[in-house]
């Protein structure tokens, strides 16, 4: 079992949980972050004071998957989140070494 | 006497029984009298005044977080931009020869307008309220009253226009607004115009009757707003690619609730203060009148989209509010209680089924209602007076005497009258309107860029998050649902129809 | 003159000093002295109905995020709902047999009540405004200030209520205040019934003496908050296991804070408009003694809150502001500065310990301290006009000859018919209310379910979130307190308490 | 009569054409006089009690949400402490010996104060509203418009001390600004006192004249809060290593433009309402000037703002608005709207530049630019009746006959005569607090401890979290730039000039 | 040295911390997170337009424990989070490379 | 690649990020946290009812580096995040599987 873990643009939200719809995923778990990559932010001015604005806002998508679907997955979160612009984001895995269903008490694979 | 105020000396002494001492008590008499009616003109002003925190709230909460803050900074720029635009020619243009205002101790100066006695189109004293003599205590006063009218229509073109205008675009609408588009059309009605002089010049009813600004105010607020809407085109996202409409919540209902009572007790201003003057009795009436289609305008849209919905909608039953508000602002003097509570009922029919029609038919994006609640229902607001007015008041209105009656109580002519002056208002509203803003688009964009609307307006145009310390969500609850489910294995079908 | 407005031609030219002249003066300085009480009486009453935004942000930021869609939609409805029962049937009830008002010229219409005399028990004339001639100037102006009396106490039962009540019982709740709880009581006190006839029926000091309302309106909506408490049971994990009370921390005390501050705005309303008109010039004592019991009710809960717990508890000092405020509405007019000062000193008093009686003792959960501020701290309001009332003030009250005094000053049976009207508040209010819903919960649950309530109830009975764009966090910041520490190894003793 | 009202008994009956009858009419007709200025009075009294609101919202909204709680706790603590210290001493030293005040019908038992005929220091009458016969309708009335006037003085510091002072410090300065800053310098302009009569005494103008407050609230504000800012030193990382300002961006824009909204509305009973009565007809050109010197000011910050920043800062355009509403308070009353436009304008440069000033160079961190808005634009107002009075109004003013003319009207006295107050009202306020607080600095902490002031101050000084339910992102968007880039495998250089 | 995540309902995070601070773990790092498992959200109306409600509020609770520890920290949250209805959540292990006490300087199982 | 995760104190997050600028990092993704340590938080009183205020606002840094570099990030993050006072935070690593960067497709270290 495979930890999907995509960091992507806010507004791409949407389209990227319609593509894992449309693959039929076990569920998606987002939480709200900030972030930059290379690019550093700008600057704004807030009463005369300059202050630098480099985190922006950042979806951060989980998606627990087999081990077989997880290019499907990554390839179709990275399709939907595409903007050709600065920030698309960055997606990365990580293996689970156990994963438990708490309704049923179901474990591993079954626990998707 | 205590320092920094110099009341006229009141009459302490014996006034003796001779003609000179009546005259003293008749002249004091005469100024009580133009003290309360200052007092209730003023005070009713404020009131009016203070309704743009209601609008504030209102539509900053029908619109999302990401851009609070330039909804905010629109409403506060629109009282000053307006403000200064009516100062300079606006009030001259729609009151310049309006003549003495009786409640106000006859203010004389503004008495010269362009176009002959009966068909005046545009006034010409008081410009920079320094032309004309326009410097005297009634005039001022009586600025004070009819600038926060204004106002109010600069601040209804806010809730259709928003999440998408640039803010260079939107100070131009509100300068025209307070310079060209209120007034010229506020003349026709209050300033001694031509539609307001229809009874006496071409014997159609009282000519146009318009208490309190149903369709001076409203909806001349309300098709400006439908002209913007259209040349700015929807917001991103708004509609799917089947055409239906996608929901983008309000991001604070309690704004919104909050902002709809701020309205309410505001426009225990609006209606009662346009008596300019306490000593007409009526107000009592007119402010009854006035919670009472609020109510009933509440309670149709709470239930109609209970039943329709399944559940009754916060922000639909407050629209059915305001356009119980927007409806008897017009008839709201000349009609009894009961009448007020049917005119407020069938204004909640009409902006529930009205803001269904610009969403799903017309596809105009309306994001708080405004054109369905201001235009729609002050063109209703209009018919109203022409229906119910049941002759209990207006005496020698426009200059035509007896009182004002509605078809129901046998006279058709008003009615004509109304459907004239609706007709009137929407072509010169929403005309001037899509004419000038037409060759503006060409010259230079009215929209944000995409980027700009998808990120939030707030950064990009004023530098500053509205909430920086609070956490945002990301895209609205609804998911793309454009998405039909299929097993995985096969290659994803991952729509890309946003830009 | 002026389009759109017709005031009385006023008298430009000269009097003659002849009986016919004079007789014009009269009637011009009567039409004055209606006119400013009509102004003080419309403008007090706008006051009071603002106060249903004071009271809106009040309770909704003492309550959750997860159900501010529920609390703010609550006080909307309470308004137009309760306003309409109030239109139909409840202003007749109360003060359909009250006869001419004094300050507002005279509005004989409303001169039919049930009940003979001095045994006054229902009002009969003005249904629906239209019957027994109620359209009328007076009648208007004296329904729009005491309809926003009656909109009061349906707002104060959203307190106590919250964040478990559905919205259909709540619609049931405000539409019998309005047509049935708060009228009946109000009609007893103020429509010349029978608990303000006491004096002259049985001689009992004035009758019960009720300025501005802390019985009819605060008390009444505080009584009724109980009952509904009562019956619908404290909110899931307000009570752990042992008993002891948990803390639900309100989402936004900016909100609580404003509300308060809005509340005293309005109640500059309240209070100096009771006397229905301005020509009564003790509104100015009033408006002060209102502000002083206000700040000492603020300053003891603040200083006892920091003395017990250690630390100035925000909304506990509210709370103590608004209880002086409820205090000092019954006695407002007929006490000094320092016994305005000592009521709201000792309305903070009873307001700190009331809260502690009901959460730790009684186990009535109440999320804003309604039962409290109205209930306690209104009957506490009654109490003190029989004991600090200087006679000063009330001159022939309830047409008992004499000012009103109460027990410090001499009269120990103003005290008596006080105690009387406290107790009858009490039984009508909190009995007809318990009887009612007793039914009612039998017939329909009164509570939403619990995975509502535990999920939040703005998306399960509006459909809509209130913030969409903000990130909630889980759980009150409140953890777990109920397990006792065990080294690891152990089985876990996770205690599933919760349903 | 009516339950609950004693209106005078209205003459319906006819007035015979005697000397008596006459009387009869002539009392009337006068009490209907200090009627309707007893209703304005009160009414724009209560508009100014209500401003409390918009300086909550205001200052809440421009300082992070960490400290929310404890911002608004400042806010409603200061109107209850100030209350009572004015309530007990502070009256009483400013209108002690003010003697009768026209319009409320001769106030006559104000009339004892320290210091001779026009020397007067200091008030001796109406101790806790009772001593010298202060128990009276007129006192009360006039109390209230005064003590709301205090307030407004006493929210201005709240603005510059935020995010750092602690509670106990904060209610010192609040009975200071009730008992001793504002009544001293108030009695010296407003209550009779030596600034008043330098007119009569030496003959400078009409003495210093201050129509509304510019120098008497928002200069002594502005000051005071000066001194506390400078004994209390910048917030933690408020200033870089380097001496540069680093940015704290406000919480809640939409707090900040509604709170500049509601000052708005406001002021409308601080200016008009300063004459006491609305028998002055004068109420109404003092309303548009107001509006106009808000508008001009606001429209100047924007324009500067968006040139020379780049984009319009929308709390720098609120300050604007702010800037130019202090300082037309004292000069409204006294000049034409042209030049109340000019006055705003002026405001509008000042409080730009004023705010960078502080910020940049006098290193005094203000975080909401209270000392900018109130101090320097409460001065210009002074200044600016010292200019631009046009003479046509004040007959009469402080005793001085004729009517007051600024420099621009051929009177340079007046100017100097505004000097001497702005610099009297500098010393007094900023000295008095500079000295008391830095002996209280020395004897206890005015600041709250570092590790409270990161973490927040609402939590550890009043329990609680002001938004509980959401979650609030960490530190300022602005990232730690003080930190020059070096490529990996080189040691970190990362500094920790943070304590 | 393992990190359990958990997915539990906002609701069950007092019982859940409860749970843990009976088994004395060395600390508990909760972030607010959307998520939705198999059974997909529900639409609401707003104003007449449709909207997919899919992602509803759940907390997302990290604890990092010895290995040994897993099983009992893993089942004593399954158990504290247990509601029997839809949504109840899942939970899953990571084992860390390491990890370090910033105040301490402390690494591996003594940082926990 | 490794993923390394720091909790900090919120306003030890100006510094910390000030000092992966300094180091030059791929990029920052911070999430918004809640937490306690081994030091249970305190009691406090609201409206006469006692709560605990156990988890304390934190910051949640996400940074992926090579495996070469991790130690040297993991020490300027701990020093720039040190205040010696309780609550200081943690920092733990997790080996990636894979990385891709989505506006470039570009994988594995490439991508960081
Ligand atoms: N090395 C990294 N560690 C952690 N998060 C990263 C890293 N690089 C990028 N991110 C996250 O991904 C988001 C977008 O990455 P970014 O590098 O800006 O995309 P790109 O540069 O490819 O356009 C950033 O906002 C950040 O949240
Ligand atoms: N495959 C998955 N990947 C990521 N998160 C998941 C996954 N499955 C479930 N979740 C998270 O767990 C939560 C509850 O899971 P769910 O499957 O609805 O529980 P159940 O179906 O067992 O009742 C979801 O809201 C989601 O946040
Ligand atoms: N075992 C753990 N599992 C998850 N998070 C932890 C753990 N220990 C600490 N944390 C996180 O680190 C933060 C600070 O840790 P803490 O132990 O209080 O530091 P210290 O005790 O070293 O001063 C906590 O608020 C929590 O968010």
């Amino acid at each position: 079992m495979k930890l999907i873990v995509a960091i992507i643009k806010p507004h791409r939200a949407d389209e990227v949980i319609g593509a894992l719809h449309a693959l039929n995923v076990g569920g998606i778990t987002l939480t709200e972050a900030r972030g930059h990559g290379r690019q550093r932010g700008h600057t704004e001015v807030y009463r005369g004071a300059e202050y630098q604005v480099d985190l922006v806002p950042k979806s951060r998508l989980e998606v627990i998957v087999d081990d077989a679907d997880v290019d499907t997955v990554v390839d179709a979160i990275a399709k939907a989140a595409k903007t050709d612009t600065i920030g698309d984001g960055k997606i990365w895995t990580v293996t689970l070494d156990s994963l438990l269903r708490i309704r049923t008490g179901e474990r591993g694979s079954d626990a998707i | 006497s205590l320092t920094g105020s110099t009341g006229t000396q009141l009459t302490k002494d014996q006034i003796p029984v001779t003609q000179v001492g009546l005259n003293q008590l008749t002249s004091q008499a005469t100024h009580s009298e133009v003290s309360i009616n200052l007092v209730w003109l003023l005070m009713t002003g404020f009131l009016v005044l203070f309704m743009q925190v209601g609008f504030a709230f209102l539509v900053t909460g029908l619109t999302r977080a990401k851009n609070a803050g330039h909804m905010m900074m629109m409403n506060i720029a629109a009282f000053a931009v307006a403000f200064i635009a009516y100062y300079a020619v606006g009030f001259a243009f729609q009151f310049g020869g309006v003549g003495a205002i009786g409640n106000l101790g006859g203010t004389g100066p503004l008495s010269s307008a362009f176009g002959h006695g009966n068909a005046g189109v545009l006034g010409l004293h008081g410009f920079f309220l320094q032309s004309g003599g326009a410097y005297d205590v009634g005039v001022m006063a009586f600025f004070l009253f009819q600038v926060v009218f204004m106002e109010t229509a600069g601040y209804i073109i806010i809730g259709a226009i928003a999440e998408r205008i640039n803010f260079r675009t939107f100070l131009i609408a509100e300068l025209l607004m307070g310079a060209l588009i209120y007034p010229v059309y506020g003349m026709w009605m209050w300033g001694g115009g031509w539609l307001s002089k229809l009874g006496v010049s071409h014997g159609i009813g009282h000519g146009a009757v318009d208490f309190a600004g149903s369709g001076v105010v409203h909806a001349t607020g309300g098709w400006t707003a439908l002209a913007l809407a259209i040349l700015l085109g929807p917001r991103i996202g708004k509609y799917k690619k089947d055409g239906t409409p996608r929901a983008f919540p309000g991001h604070n209902l309690s704004y919104v609730v909050v902002g709809t009572l701020i309205l309410v007790f505001g426009w225990m201003g609006f209606n009662p203060g346009s008596t300019f003057g306490a000593s007409d009795l009526r107000i009592g009436i007119v402010a009854v009148n006035t919670l009472l289609a609020a109510c009933f305008g509440f309670v149709f849209a709470m239930s109609w989209t209970w039943s329709k919905w399944g559940k009754p909608d916060i922000s639909m039953s407050c629209n059915g509010m305001l356009a119980g508000l927007v409806a008897i602002t017009a008839p709201c003097a000349f009609v009894a209680p009961w009448a007020s509570a049917l005119i407020g009922l069938i204004a909640g029919v009409l902006v529930c089924y009205s803001v269904e029609f610009f969403d799903r038919i017309a596809k105009v994006d309306d994001p708080c209602g405004a054109i369905s609640v201001h235009g729609v229902c002050g063109a209703w607001g209009l018919l109203a007076v022409g229906l119910f007015a049941d002759g209990s008041y207006g005496n020698g209105w426009n200059g035509v005497p007896g009182t004002v009656k509605g078809l129901f109580y046998g006279s058709g002519s008003q009615l004509t009258a109304q459907v004239i002056d609706m007709a009137v208002g929407f072509i010169w509203a929403f005309g001037i309107t899509f004419i000038i803003f037409s060759i503006v688009k060409r010259w230079k964009p009215i929209r944000v860029p995409a980027d700009v609307e998808l990120q939030g307006i707030d950064v990009p145009e004023f530098g500053a998050y509205c909430y920086p310390d609070f956490v945002l969500s990301s895209e609205t609850p609804g998911i793309g649902e454009d998405y039909e489910p299929v097993s995985v294995g096969g290659s994803s079908a991952g729509g890309t129809e946003r830009t």
